[in-house]
């Protein structure tokens, strides 16, 4: 075996094992979050399948790929058939950005822990968060039916807008750390994590990913109550779950980037790199779901006015502040 | 014109913010509590409660002391049926005593309002706990009365009917516990 | 430089003539000709980072960027105004607007 | 591989250019320009510019056009049969004048050689952004500016009365 071709071998195992573990996680994470709203409701959640309902994913999964693929008669049907894999692969090709551990070194060779190290990863992460938002908004249009129109415009123009403190609130990260490459970002936290300095980046940051990713407190676009299910409303059967998915997968890996990005990656102590990877990103996750379970769905004025009004004004502030501190600390 | 202004003192403003983050990190701190609390489900076709006795389920049709049926097919039960789920046909001894020749209650249109129970003079039909009624041909939920009749009085294992008022079938008019006489109407002529 | 700089001209000069012959076609729809504006001024950018990459400038890729702030800055007062239009007349036709020709 | 590479983009930008601008439905336009939008991305990137690259699809694919749609979307304008589109009489001359340029152009290039240049060296983002803010100070502060009242402009406009 030549050492490209062995190179070649590492990096598609590599990127196997990436692919399997986040679509895997995906479908358990929907367990995971069907179990504990169960118990903050003091139920006991899916317990049928497999021992404790751990099989239940693989159920859901046999469900929606027999069920009907059902499609509107006055849809348009490629944007409708489109839809849902541009809002899931965005998704999951943020991930190759990510760093989730230290380099390793097998057979003589040093193998990073990431997928690709991007000099502009940050950048690259924004473009695609950027263009998930076609997925809600030609889902919305193409179904051509009411609820999924306004859910569809809803997501845009929510998307939009949080962007803006997204990205304005990774600013200091990348000031601090002087790169826009993940792989060095991680590095500048090896003793002190990003959210000791920028505590209030990490909370705009927080919000807005989770408006990013539509979860509760921002989901209007899907809305139950007054959309009945906003821009996937018409989607049934592997397209919804596709839809589904997606936002599933959306949680891991924009867990993962706070970690990477506030709460110094893999770094930490005693347990290996991607042990810490891991319990960070589930923890992200994990506040997600307790927050689905907790907090009441924000009013859309209210929605617009917390993104415009308060977080990317206090992003700029954030920045202004940081650029002071950073000038005087040289 | 009229002009308002709103003027929030600053205290006020911050007070507001940190009450805000207060209610917030309040939800978040039930919901964990709950968390960890232990779930109330039951585990249905496992775990059964045991519903009390008064439950209002499952119509039967009881039988008085004596063994006899107590239905007299009066159709009260049945008029007052909200949802007419309850048919019958009356029939006659040749004592004079009413039956019901058939009897039957469709329970997959049945509310379980216990009005019928309520209506029927001769406490016939009752409700029990029986609650689990599920069929998977809906024909099968058509109860006739050798399906809805019981051996046994039900709630009251004393009350019979006939006894108290009996038209000539236990005893004679008037001669039943607690019932006056007949009145005859010849003798209230003024 | 990964091939010859004349074949990127001749590929932002295709852009632009299609986005010109796109922009003089559908004069009569506002959305449209935005979006061919846009197009012309993709190809403007790709002349400014073909020749920062042919003679290893950063001012090339620092125009590209200057343009698409600008582009936005543009697209947004535009877009306001097709918003405004619509309201007062319920249409993007240009030909709705042309009152003021005298 | 990347010239290849390079050729393969270049079609797929071209084409999809043509048929966002040949296409009758607005919504459709907007999806085919993304694509050659895309494709023009890498380019950058193949050019070494992965900065401008970035910016590309988060501005242009990811703010620019999901303006158009949201626009499209809000407005309804998303039926072609009741749209503007145009028929042969407004085509004809603008194929003609495009097909003129496009002539001349490739003219004046074929005239000259097809020299392969020698590789330059690029500048990092670092030096990018040394020479945005110390030699380009005032642009910075004009195209600021220029956002600015571009948002007091659409503010205005867009204002309920």
């Amino acid at each position: 075996m030549t050492a490209s071709s062995l190179d070649i071998a590492l990096f598609s195992a590599k990127l196997g094992v990436v692919f399997f573990v986040i679509l895997t996680l995906a479908a358990y994470l929907v367990f995971a979050e069907r179990k504990i709203l169960a118990w903050i409701q003091d139920r006991k959640g899916p317990n049928r399948v497999g021992p404790f309902g751990l099989l239940q994913p693989l159920a859901d999964l046999i469900k929606l790929l027999t069920k009907e693929d059902f499609v509107p008669a006055s849809a348009d049907k490629w944007l409708f058939y489109l839809a849902p894999a541009m809002a899931a692969i965005p998704a999951i090709l943020i991930f190759a950005v990510i760093p989730f551990g230290a380099t390793l070194t097998i057979f003589g060779r040093p193998l990073p822990l990431v997928v690709t190290d991007l000099n502009v990863g940050l950048l690259f992460f924004l473009a695609l968060s950027s263009i998930a938002v076609y997925g809600v908004a030609l889902g919305g249009w193409a179904s051509n039916s009411k609820y999924a129109l306004l859910g569809g415009i809803r997501g845009l123009a929510q998307m939009i807008s949080y962007e803006l403190s997204m990205g304005l609130s990774l600013v200091p990260v990348v000031m601090l750390a002087r790169s826009f490459s993940l792989t060095d970002i991680v590095a500048a936290q090896a003793s002190v994590p990003f959210v000791v300095y920028q505590p209030l980046a990490f909370i705009i940051f927080l919000v807005s990913i989770t408006a990013e990713c539509k979860r509760i407190p921002f989901d209007l676009p899907e809305a139950e109550g007054e959309l009945v299910a906003g821009f996937h409303a018409e989607y049934s059967g592997m397209r919804f779950g596709l839809f589904f998915v997606g936002e599933y997968i959306n949680i891991i890996v924009l867990g993962g980037l706070a970690a990477t990005f506030f709460l110094g990656g893999w770094h930490g102590p005693l347990l290996p790199p991607v042990v810490w990877f891991s319990v960070k990103t589930l923890a992200f996750a994990f506040f997600f779901i307790w927050m689905r379970g907790t907090l009441p769905r924000l009013r859309y004025d209210q929605l617009m006015h917390l993104g415009w009004k308060l977080l990317t004004p206090l992003a700029l502030i954030n920045i202004l502040v940081t650029g002071w501190w950073l000038a005087l600390n040289r | 014109m009229f002009v308002y202004i709103r003027l929030t003192p600053r205290s006020a403003f911050s007070m507001r913010i940190i009450s805000d983050i207060q209610a917030i990190l309040g939800g978040f701190r039930v919901t964990l509590s709950h968390m960890l609390r232990k779930p109330v489900t039951i585990q249905y076709p496992e775990e059964k409660r045991t519903p009390y006795p008064r439950y209002r389920a499952r119509i039967v049709l009881t039988r008085d002391p004596e063994g006899g049926e107590r239905c007299v097919a009066c159709y009260l039960c049945s008029a007052a049926c909200p949802v007419d789920c309850i048919s019958m046909q009356s029939a006659e001894q040749a004592d004079g005593r009413r039956y019901a020749a058939w009897f039957r209650i469709n329970f997959s249109r049945c509310i379980f309002c216990g009005l019928c129970a309520e209506a029927c003079p001769t406490l016939a039909i009752q409700m029990t706990p029986d609650y689990e009624i599920c069929k998977r041909d809906i024909m099968d939920l058509v109860y006739e009365k050798e399906d809805l009749l019981i051996n046994g009085c039900g709630k009251d294992s004393s009350y019979n009917f006939y006894r108290q008022a009996g038209i000539g079938v236990a005893r004679q008019r008037g001669a039943g516990q607690e019932e006056t006489p007949p009145v005859d109407v010849r003798t209230l002529m003024p | 430089m990964i091939v010859p700089l004349e074949h990127i001209l001749i590929l932002a000069g295709l852009l632009f003539f299609i986005g010109m012959g796109g922009l003089l076609a559908w004069r009569a729809n506002l959305i449209m000709m935005l979006v061919c504006i846009e197009v012309m001024l993709n190809a403007v950018m790709l002349v400014f980072v073909a020749g920062s990459a042919r003679w290893g400038n950063a001012d090339g890729q620092l125009f590209a960027v200057f343009i698409m702030a600008l582009t936005s800055a543009e697209v947004s007062l535009a877009l306001a105004m097709v918003v405004y239009l619509h309201r007062r007349r319920k249409t993007v036709d240009t030909d709705m607007f042309s009152e003021m020709k005298g | 591989m990347e010239q290849a590479i390079f050729y393969i983009l270049a079609a797929v930008t071209v084409i999809g250019t043509i048929l966002a601008i040949t296409e009758k439905h607005p919504v459709h336009a907007i999806l085919f320009l993304v694509t050659s939008l895309f494709s023009m991305a890498v380019i950058f990137y193949l050019l070494m510019a992965p900065l401008v690259a970035a910016f590309e699809v988060i501005l242009y694919a990811g703010a620019i056009m999901v303006l158009f749609l949201f626009v499209i979307m809000m407005l309804d304008l998303g039926h072609p049969e009741k749209g503007m589109s145009p028929g042969w009489k407004e085509w004809l001359p603008a194929v003609l004048l495009s097909g003129i340029s496009i002539g001349s152009l490739a003219l004046v290039i074929v005239s000259r050689h097809a020299v392969s240049s020698a590789p330059a060296v690029m500048p990092t983002i670092r030096e990018l952004a040394v020479s945005l803010f110390r030699e380009h100070g005032l642009a910075v502060e004009l195209i600021s500016l220029q956002l600015l009242f571009a948002l007091v402009g659409a503010l205005y406009l867009g204002r309920q009365k």
